[in-house]
């Protein structure tokens, strides 16, 4: 048995990944974008876990081990990227990144 | 453990391997391009030799049967043409952008690439997505001198990884839906009603929409222009082709084989009409031909997506081979687009400007690319697009098709803009000078490529038979 | 590899050799490019003595060539094609001809452009697989597209662009009803074909019919081309070289017509029934509107280009007319137009590379500086405003005829467009040739070459031969025109208003014996 | 009780992400960020996930997230460095996409009704995940070490210093010799 | 006689080619002497052929050279018929050009380009040839557009007078006008009889007309339209008094003798046809009445010598256009006959006096060339003393036989017989007005100017011209007055379909009433030229009072009833004007505009999508958050839709 209703996980990963959506739409810092998106992706951990729990089924907590790991990637591509943005403007404002448009 | 279904993929990380070896022992100063295709060319080997083999593997988490091996091609054809534009591109300096490091990462990305046409689990497909997607980042942005470069890896590591977020959501949603990662348990767990399960629907658009991004089809689009404009062109040409060929590979699969009973036909509907829409009419104001050609990609995208709002057996077929001649052609175009690059500084369509009279041609190759994806027969591009609308028409499309047509007629403005600045325009100082130097590789990339875009005009009989014949497996 | 094949691919392949030709030395080109035509030409004249009149099509080829979507490589030349192709290979010799001293820069690209075009148009008219007509009438927009834009005038870019585009946004949509037809062919199966023979019985529903006629309709009126679709002409006209003008009104513009005659019509009847009342008009405007546009022109291409659009509507005139007189004018006179505005624009082309200057104000008087080409003008103005005993005359007073069985009103109102094109054809003469010399300059214009009259005289010949002895070519064209017909007319289409209702030929003779022998005064009025 | 926790991890998580989102100092948002994963491997532990919630405490919270503090602490970024919003009319755009999406994710998972199998003993323990890992998902777990390669070079790349940086700007690589 | 009959107009045609090609190598007189000969060849030709007509059985002969167009059921050959109504017509033909031709020799004997010259003249005769000759309705047309060239080009034969060259297109274009009526007729009688063959119309007509009521009606109504184009009749009169701008021996044999009266031949030709519908018999007779007196009225006060015989020309067409009118088809070709020698006679004439006066054509600058030129004079004379209708000159025997008939027949009314008359008697005022000013009173010519008379090949034509004009007539002298009626008799054969269906009799009226109106007629052209005599003679000062009193009609004759200039403001300037308008105002703006505009629309919906793609990360990740909403409410909307 769930400690809560399957629909209360489900909302509330439903809210952090909508919160790491709108991170990522309105934040200007880069390093806040990036940590929005490792909140769409935790809300999917939750979503993964739980589904797990649901079904009785390991896959689900073996795709989390499997996140982690691209989360890992992804973050040091993504500061990667971070340094280099801000050796060339001096900045990690994500709206400076404006040469290319048209 | 069937080393065999996964042997192509071996066989590029080996290569990968064997790059960052020699780029330690050779410290950087031969061009190992070379290397880098030859083994694209072995990859591709290995896949013809098994051409006809299914082979699953690992748990059921590969399966390489005729599908897989005709995208794998495919991917192969873009990835080694690239291969070749960028090993043109070497400037025959240590550290050069084009060095080890940066065949090394194509690799890896092709690796990726082929896991997506012969994943059979989401796990593999979220995963391979990843492999694919992390070298383009910095083979996007790998020229950290160039505030254009860096500003394009960036906003195509931003959006992917926005992206990647939808993907993986919707990879949970599926999973909680019907409880396993697994293409054939998805497609078996709902065989019984069309789709009890609001979860499912949501997880397959959420999933659709994360390729969609790869793609770049409307409205998840706004990374494309500005990475193709920013990365260097040689990684453009990498771009443009192979891993749209993988993503649509595997919707494709996913489409007509896990998804087959989900409405999805709705959203790439409307994805292929603003595609198509957008693509098009956004491309009429370019004056950068990367920028010019990553809208026409966009727009292309539109046609492919067409045959897969078709949804059956021929319009797969027609995707693949409407795919085969869209590598050779786009490629081409980002080859001469570097070639021009290399000698004169700068893609606007003023640097080509009277190309027709300093190089004849490099100009008739262009021309010859800008008539294949205008769609004018008898090339590759009006092949494709016969095959891929005939399909669409058997399905009943009739106003896509209609739409899609309307929208090739104002392409035929921008395209052959291109050819009027060729061969119409007066030289101006910006045009490319007659600077042969090392057109060697762009000649080998650009008769390659100007054979099978005429080859894929002109006799595609074999060519349409073979994407036939292998997407028969898929259903 | 039969004739056909060879009169389709010879002068591609010389285009490409001319192209990889080592040498740059303009005799050599100009001459490879020459015997390339002249060759063709001579290999077509075959095509004139060996078909058999009625025969359908003949020289026939079929060869697999995409089968998963039933196209084949399928070619053949019947009555309706016959002409058009024999016109081709001729035109085609004579713009490469005319062209040795007008064209100074680009010299491989433009003659091997001519050699490519001359395929493209060959392959369109000689295909009988709609896959492989569709293939040949998009790819002889690239040649053409290259000989405007790079060997054009002022604003040629605008013009070739503005042609390319045109003609494209019509052939796409025609794409879309060959798709559809074909899906048709194949029962939404798949296995269907591009064989124009076997689509020609497809008996498709009258609804879908609609709109496939109006697809192909509006592909084949941009290219005629048919009012309201016309504004390209004047354009691409007045940009081309002279030689790209001779191939784009003596040829380009036939496909059109041609497309008419072999496709839409015939592969949709009804559709064109559903379409007539709108084809007749727009047709009937075409002819009077181009003439009136014409007067007020300034620039002498841009008159001929309006002229054509006149011509072209008398063409369509006969052909939805659906009658053997009118069909058979109709298809002469795509010959006769293409003879005589080819023969014009060679001429406006012959005196543009004097004066550099193709306004009409800008001459005046010079025939007495330059006779022999003011004859030769004025001798191809009388066949274009159809003065008896030159082809014009032959072949618009069949389609007149022809159309005036079919409706009266109007083909009465089109006649108009012959007084107007006596009007504006010898206006033109006048301003340009006869009066005083009005400019210094034009006093020292040369008179022809020999070489400029010798591009002349086939074209001269030809208008006196199919105006006095027009037989040969009526003889070659009628029979197909007859098995046309009958494939037409499988549902009686004339459903004209009854103001402009015609009355099919009833010998008086049976409509008094029917007076006679039934209620007395029934008969009599038609 | 069970319940009580999930409602006490659940605000926090949703608190804190919120903060996330929009504090102005970096810092103080990796700090929150790392709330958000450990009130989440509460919740993993609730849902019989230990091993799970064990990788996002050690590894996300403890790693990831470190290096996310180590390069705002390297590039010493100031408070003040972002303006005014130079892009007006985003806030509305995305907050009506995300509100859209939010409504529409909890109409559809407002209904979710399904009862969760009892899960065998062990499930979701270092054992059980291991076998799995080292099982049926072997292939893709392989998979990793090519995808971390793959980072790695992509690291290397980007992070590199290019010798003779002079001539730059140009989007492509032939820079004169 | 069958077998030669085609060389016929093939020796013009000859004389043509050999001019055209060789014209200018062989010289002026070369030219001159084969074009003469060759029309000579056919005038020998048709002599033959004339009495092959009256020896053979059927009264007609055909000769069929090759087919000409033939599909499907319309058929035409390039054939000749030759019967007695085509036989008077290529003796005249000949003849005249004959003469004219040799007159040419002399007229033009100072022009450069008269290899030119003859090479057209020769190409007129040819083209004049096939028109009569023609056996079909589509080989007359070749005839008929053909002579309209010539025309058009020997018009505009000195074309660097603009004037000339202008005259000569509205010469064509105004017959094009005819022409449309012609050939719509020619396409209602395919339609309706299935040939063009004259012979088979005709024998056809009377069933057709019973079938198809109102049909020959059209039929005849276009055909009239196209004689009027070609005879220069109302309303297309207007560009005949224009073509004078030509050389004189031009505007004599096309614009006077020959080509006009085409459309009096074609409605002769076509008799039966026009019979069977009489309403446009009456239409004919209107319009040949009221042409004859309008044309007469304009001639008053012309001062150009030529344009006075152009107006006379147009009246005269006029009374032939009555005598068909009132079905006296014979009298009409009568009067064309002799009207073709005097007329001829009278221009060429009018060309000796202004070749004496070095190309001087204004009446007001001559008087008192009896004396210098003696020939032309009497010449003259003795043709406007025909055209007067003065016994027993040719022109009394055929008017006086139309304004009898205009009165006697049943087709007939006494209103045609009185403008008949009326017309006569200004008729023999303003030729006599011109021969006065011309050759009497006092010599107005400009010093230094010599009238001398003109050469002997000049010369000679003239007097031939003017025997005949004497005795042309007698041919056909009345059997009131004796005489034998020989040429109706001679074209009865033609015309009998056309008699017998208007059921024509001659003898309802009394011998002495034709008598008393023949009379009648011979008084008021005496009474013309006495009045003449009266105004420019005895007391010159009057006309200038009369002048004065009538101003404003005098005005209005003066300048032609401003038709041209009517004509100008009603069709000519509308056409162009509107075609400026539509050009500039639909053409380009509308058409071209709308295809403009879709591009320009494009073009802008482009700059403006291409503003969205505004290159900021956060925007594009907020479109790819919108589009999964959107995507994610379809899911719901989906959803939902299924659990209801």
């Amino acid at each position: 048995m769930l400690p809560v209703p399957l629909s209360y996980y489900l909302v509330l990963a439903g809210i952090l990944f909508t919160l790491g959506v709108f991170g990522v739409i309105i934040a200007r810092n880069v390093i806040v974008t990036l940590m929005s998106v490792e909140l769409m992706l935790n809300a999917a951990n939750l979503l993964l876990v739980v589904f797990a729990r649901v079904h009785g089924d390991l896959g689900g907590q073996v795709m989390v081990f499997f996140v982690l790991t691209v989360a890992a990637a992804e973050a040091a591509v993504g500061l990667s990227i971070l340094v280099a943005i801000f050796r060339r403007k001096g900045s990690i404002d994500v709206d400076r990144l404006n040469i290319l448009k048209g | 453990m069937n080393f065999a279904a996964i042997m192509p993929e071996i066989i590029l990380t080996a290569g990968l391997l064997f790059l960052m070896v020699m780029d330690v022992m050779t410290d950087g100063r031969r061009n190992l391009g070379w290397y880098a295709a030859l083994f694209i060319l072995a990859a591709g080997v290995a896949v013809v030799m098994q051409f006809d083999h299914i082979e699953l593997g690992f748990s059921g988490m590969v399966m390489s049967d005729r599908f897989a091996n005709l995208f794998r091609l495919i991917i192969y054809l873009g990835g080694f043409l690239a291969t070749l534009t960028a090993t043109a591109a070497w400037d025959g300096e240590a550290k050069s952008v084009f060095g080890a490091e940066f065949f090394s990462l194509l690799l890896a990305s092709m690796v990726g690439m082929d896991l997506l046409v012969i994943g059979a689990n989401l796990i593999v497909i979220f995963i391979g997505l990843e492999i694919l997607s992390l070298p383009l980042y910095a083979m996007a942005a790998g020229q950290t001198q160039s505030d254009e470069a860096v500003e394009a890896g960036a906003k195509y590591f931003l959006t992917g990884a926005f992206a990647s977020g939808f993907l993986l959501f919707g990879i949970a949603l599926v999973y909680g839906a019907t409880g396993s990662f697994a293409f054939e348990a998805i497609g078996n767990s709902y065989a019984a009603g069309p789709f009890s399960e609001p979860l499912l629907l949501a997880g397959g658009v959420l999933i659709l929409i994360g390729f969609f991004f790869k793609i770049a089809g409307v409205p998840f689009h706004a990374w494309a222009p500005d990475v193709y404009a920013g990365a260097p062109t040689p990684t453009v040409a990498f771009f443009a082709a192979a891993p749209k060929a993988a993503a649509v590979g595997l919707l494709l699969r996913l489409v007509l084989t896990t998804f087959a009973d989900l409405p999805l036909q709705t959203i790439i509907w409307w994805v292929s009409w603003l595609s198509m829409f957008v693509g098009n009419v956004w491309a009429l104001r370019q004056r950068d031909l990367k920028r010019l050609l990553a809208y026409s990609g966009i727009a292309h995208v539109g046609y492919v997506l067409v045959g897969l709002c078709a949804n059956g057996p021929g319009a797969a077929s027609s995707i693949g081979f409407y795919l085969m001649g869209y590598a050779a052609m786009s490629v081409g175009a980002f080859a001469v687009i570097a070639a021009v690059e290399k000698a004169g500084k700068a893609t606007t369509l003023d640097s080509v400007a009277g190309l027709g009279r300093r190089r004849p041609a490099i100009a008739a190759a262009l021309s010859l690319f800008m008539f294949a994806l205008t769609g004018i027969p008898p090339t590759a591009g009006f092949a494709g697009k016969f095959a891929l609308f005939s399909e669409a028409l058997k399905s009943g499309l009739l106003g896509l098709v209609i739409w899609a047509v309307l929208f090739s007629a104002v392409s035929v403005y921008y395209y052959l803009r291109v050819v009027v600045a060729i061969w119409m325009w007066p030289e101006t100082g910006e045009t490319a000078n007659a600077s042969r130097a090392g057109s060697g590789g762009y000649a080998v990339v650009l008769a390659l490529a100007a054979i099978i875009t005429l080859l894929l005009g002109i006799y595609p009989q074999p060519f349409l038979a073979l994407a036939a014949d292998s997407l028969v497996w898929l259903l | 590899m039969g004739i056909l094949s060879v009169l389709i691919f010879f002068p591609v392949l010389c285009g490409v050799a001319l192209l990889v030709w080592p040498g740059e030395r303009h005799a050599q080109i100009r001459g490879f490019a020459t015997v390339a035509s002249a060759v063709e030409f001579i290999v077509s004249l075959w095509l004139w003595f060996g078909f058999v009149p009625g025969g359908g099509f003949q020289f026939v080829e079929s060869l697999d060539w995409i089968s998963r979507y039933g196209i084949g490589y399928r070619v053949g030349v019947d009555g309706i094609s016959l002409l058009l192709v024999l016109l081709t290979t001729l035109l085609t010799v004579i713009a490469v001809v005319s062209s040795y001293s007008a064209i100074q820069t680009g010299r491989k690209g433009y003659y091997a452009s001519l050699l490519f075009l001359e395929t493209g148009v060959i392959g369109a008219f000689l295909a009988t697989d709609v896959f492989l007509f569709y293939v040949f009438w998009e790819v002889m927009l690239i040649p053409m597209y290259f000989l405007i834009g790079v060997w054009g005038g002022q604003r040629r870019i605008y013009a070739t662009v503005k042609f390319v585009l045109y003609t494209m946004a019509g052939s796409l949509l025609m794409l879309v009803a060959i798709l559809w037809t074909y899906q048709y062919s194949g029962g939404f199966s798949g296995h269907g074909t591009f064989n124009l023979l076997d689509w020609y019985g497809l008996g498709i529903p009258a609804s879908a019919q609609r709109w496939l006629f109006a697809a192909f309709a509006l592909a084949f009126a941009i290219k005629v081309p048919m009012f309201p679709f016309h504004t390209w002409l004047p354009d691409a006209h007045v940009e081309a070289p002279a030689a790209g003008s001779v191939m784009l009104a003596g040829v380009l513009l036939k496909l059109g017509a041609y497309g008419f005659l072999r496709f839409a019509i015939p592969l949709f009847p009804q559709g064109f029934e559903y379409f007539a009342d709108t084809l007749w008009i727009l047709s009937v405007i075409g002819i009077v509107y181009g003439a009136i546009m014409t007067l007020i022109q300034e620039d002498i291409k841009s008159l001929i280009a309006y002229s054509s659009v006149s011509h072209l509507g008398f063409v369509m005139l006969g052909i939805m007319a659906l009658n053997l007189v009118g069909a058979t004018g109709s298809l002469l006179q795509q010959i006769n137009h293409g003879i005589s505005t080819g023969a014009l624009f060679l001429l406006v082309g012959m005196i543009y590379e004097r004066r550099h200057t193709r306004k009409i104000a800008d001459y005046g008087g010079i025939f007495a500086v330059v006779p022999v080409f003011s004859i030769a003008f004025l001798i191809v103005a009388l066949s274009s405003i159809g003065l008896p005993g030159t082809n014009g005359f032959v072949g618009e007073f069949l389609i007149l005829l022809g159309a005036f069985n079919a409706r009266p009103i109007f083909a009465t109102i089109s006649t108009v467009g012959v007084i107007l094109a006596a009007g504006y054809m010898l206006w033109l003469v006048r301003r340009v040739f006869f009066g005083p010399v009005v400019h210094a300059v034009n006093e020292t214009i040369r008179d022809l070459t020999r070489r400029e009259l010798a591009t002349l005289i086939p074209l001269l010949a030809l208008i006196f031969w199919i105006g006095i002895y027009p037989r040969p070519f009526l003889d070659r064209i009628g029979p197909d025109l007859e098995s046309w017909l009958k494939r037409v007319r499988t549902v009686e289409m004339i459903k004209a208003p009854a103001w402009d209702r015609p009355t099919p030929f009833v010998p008086p003779e049976a409509v008094l014996s029917r007076a006679a022998g039934k209620t007395p005064g029934d008969g009599g009025t038609p | 009780m069970d319940q009580f926790i999930f409602w006490v991890a659940a605000i926090v998580a949703v608190i804190a992400a919120v903060r996330v989102i929009f504090l102005k100092n970096a810092i103080v948002s990796v700090l929150h960020l790392i709330v958000v994963l450990v009130a989440l491997a509460v919740l993993f532990l609730q849902l019989s996930a230990e091993f799970v919630a064990a990788l996002q405490v050690i590894i996300y919270a403890g790693a990831i997230m470190v290096l996310f503090l180590f390069i705002v602490m390297m590039l010493n970024l100031r408070k003040d460095e972002f303006g005014s919003d130079r892009l007006p009319g985003i806030g509305v755009l995305g907050t009506l996409a995300a509100g859209a999406l939010l409504g529409e994710m909890v109409i559809l998972f407002s209904g979710e009704q399904s009862v969760a199998v009892p899960s065998p003993e062990g499930f979701g323990g270092v054992r059980s995940v291991g076998r799995a890992l080292f099982g049926g998902y072997l292939f893709p777990f392989e998979l990793t070490s090519l995808l971390l390669l793959a980072a790695v070079l992509a690291a290397v790349v980007l992070a590199r210093r290019r010798s003779g940086a002079g001539t730059t700007a140009q989007t492509h690589g032939g820079r004169e010799a | 006689m069958n077998t030669l009959l085609w060389t016929l107009p093939l020796w013009p045609l000859v004389g043509f080619l050999l001019n055209g090609f060789f014209g200018r190598r062989w010289g002026k007189r070369t030219a001159g002497l084969v074009a003469c000969a060759s029309v000579f060849l056919s005038f020998a030709v048709s002599l033959f052929a004339f009495a092959a007509v009256r020896s053979a059985d059927t009264g007609r002969l055909t000769v069929t050279l090759f087919d000409w167009i033939v599909t499907g059921n319309f058929h035409a050959s390039v054939s000749f018929l030759l019967d007695p109504l085509s036989a008077v017509m290529i003796l005249v033909v000949t003849g005249v050009s004959f003469l004219i031709h040799v007159y040419s020799l002399g007229y033009m004997g100072h022009d450069p380009d008269q290899p030119r010259y003859f090479s057209f003249l020769n190409l007129f005769v040819f083209f004049m040839l096939m028109l009569v000759l023609a056996d079909n309705f589509l080989v007359m047309y070749i005839g008929w557009e053909g002579v309209g060239l010539c025309s058009y080009l020997l018009i505009g034969f000195w074309f660097r007078r603009l004037s000339a060259v202008r005259a000569g297109m509205k010469a064509f274009v105004v017959n094009r006008i005819g022409d449309f009526g012609f050939s719509l007729a020619i396409f209602l009688i395919f339609w309706h009889f299935n040939t063009v063959n004259f012979l088979e119309v005709f024998e056809r007509a009377p069933s057709v007309a019973a079938a198809y009521s109102g049909t020959l009606t059209a039929i005849g109504l276009l055909l009239l339209l196209g004689a009027t184009g070609k005879s220069a009749q109302i309303p297309l009169y207007v560009w005949l008094p224009d073509a004078m701008e030509g050389p004189t021996p031009v505007s004599a044999l096309i614009h006077a003798a020959t080509m006009v009266t085409a459309g009096v031949y074609m409605i002769a030709r076509c008799s039966t046809l026009f019979a069977l519908a009489p309403v446009t018999l009456l239409v004919v007779a209107i319009i040949g009445a009221a042409t004859a007196l309008f044309a007469a009225s304009m001639a008053l006060v012309q001062n150009d010598i030529k344009k006075v015989l152009a107006y006379s020309t147009i009246s005269q067409l006029g009374y032939m256009f009555l005598a068909l009118g009132v079905g006296a088809f014979a009298a009409g070709i009568f009067h064309l006959m002799t009207h073709a020698f005097f007329k001829a006679l009278l221009f060429l004439g009018a060309g000796s006096v202004i070749h004496a006066l070095s190309n001087e054509q204004d009446l007001r600058k001559m008087g008192g060339l009896k004396k210098s030129m003696p020939v032309t004079y009497w010449t003259f004379l003795i043709a406007a003393l025909a055209i007067a209708g003065v016994p027993p000159l040719a022109g009394f025997v055929s008017k006086d036989e139309i304004l009898w008939r205009s009165f006697s027949s049943p087709l007939g009314h006494w209103t045609f017989w009185l403008v008949g008359t009326i017309t006569a008697a200004l008729t023999a005022f303003y030729m006599f007005r011109l021969v006065f000013l011309a050759f009497h009173g006092e010599s107005r010519v400009a010093h230094d100017v010599h009238p001398h008379e003109s050469p002997a090949s000049m010369a000679q034509p003239l007097i031939a011209l003017a025997v005949l004009s004497v005795i042309g007539g007698w041919i056909g002298w009345p059997r009131t007055l004796g005489g034998g009626a020989w040429f109706e008799h001679f074209l009865r054969p033609v015309f009998e379909h056309a008699d017998q269906t208007l059921a024509l009799s001659a003898g309802e009226h009394s011998a002495g009433l034709e008598y008393g109106l023949m009379a009648v007629s011979i008084i008021v052209g005496l009474l013309g030229i006495l009045l003449a005599y009266q105004w420019y003679i005895k007391s010159p000062e009057r006309p200038e009072r009369w002048k004065a009193r009538f101003a404003g009609l005098y005005n209005l004759v003066l300048n032609k009833y401003w038709v041209d200039e009517l004509y100008d403001t009603v069709i000519v300037r509308p056409i162009v004007g509107l075609g400026r308008v539509v050009y500039r105002g639909f053409d380009l703006a509308v058409i071209d505009g709308a295809a403009n505009g879709i591009a320009g629309l494009m073009q802008s919906l482009a700059a403006g999508g291409v503003k969205t793609s505004t290159g900021r990360f956060r925007f594009g990740a907020a479109t790819f958050a919108v589009g999964c909403a959107v995507a994610l409410g379809w899911v719901l909307v989906t959803v939902m839709g299924a659990a209801r």
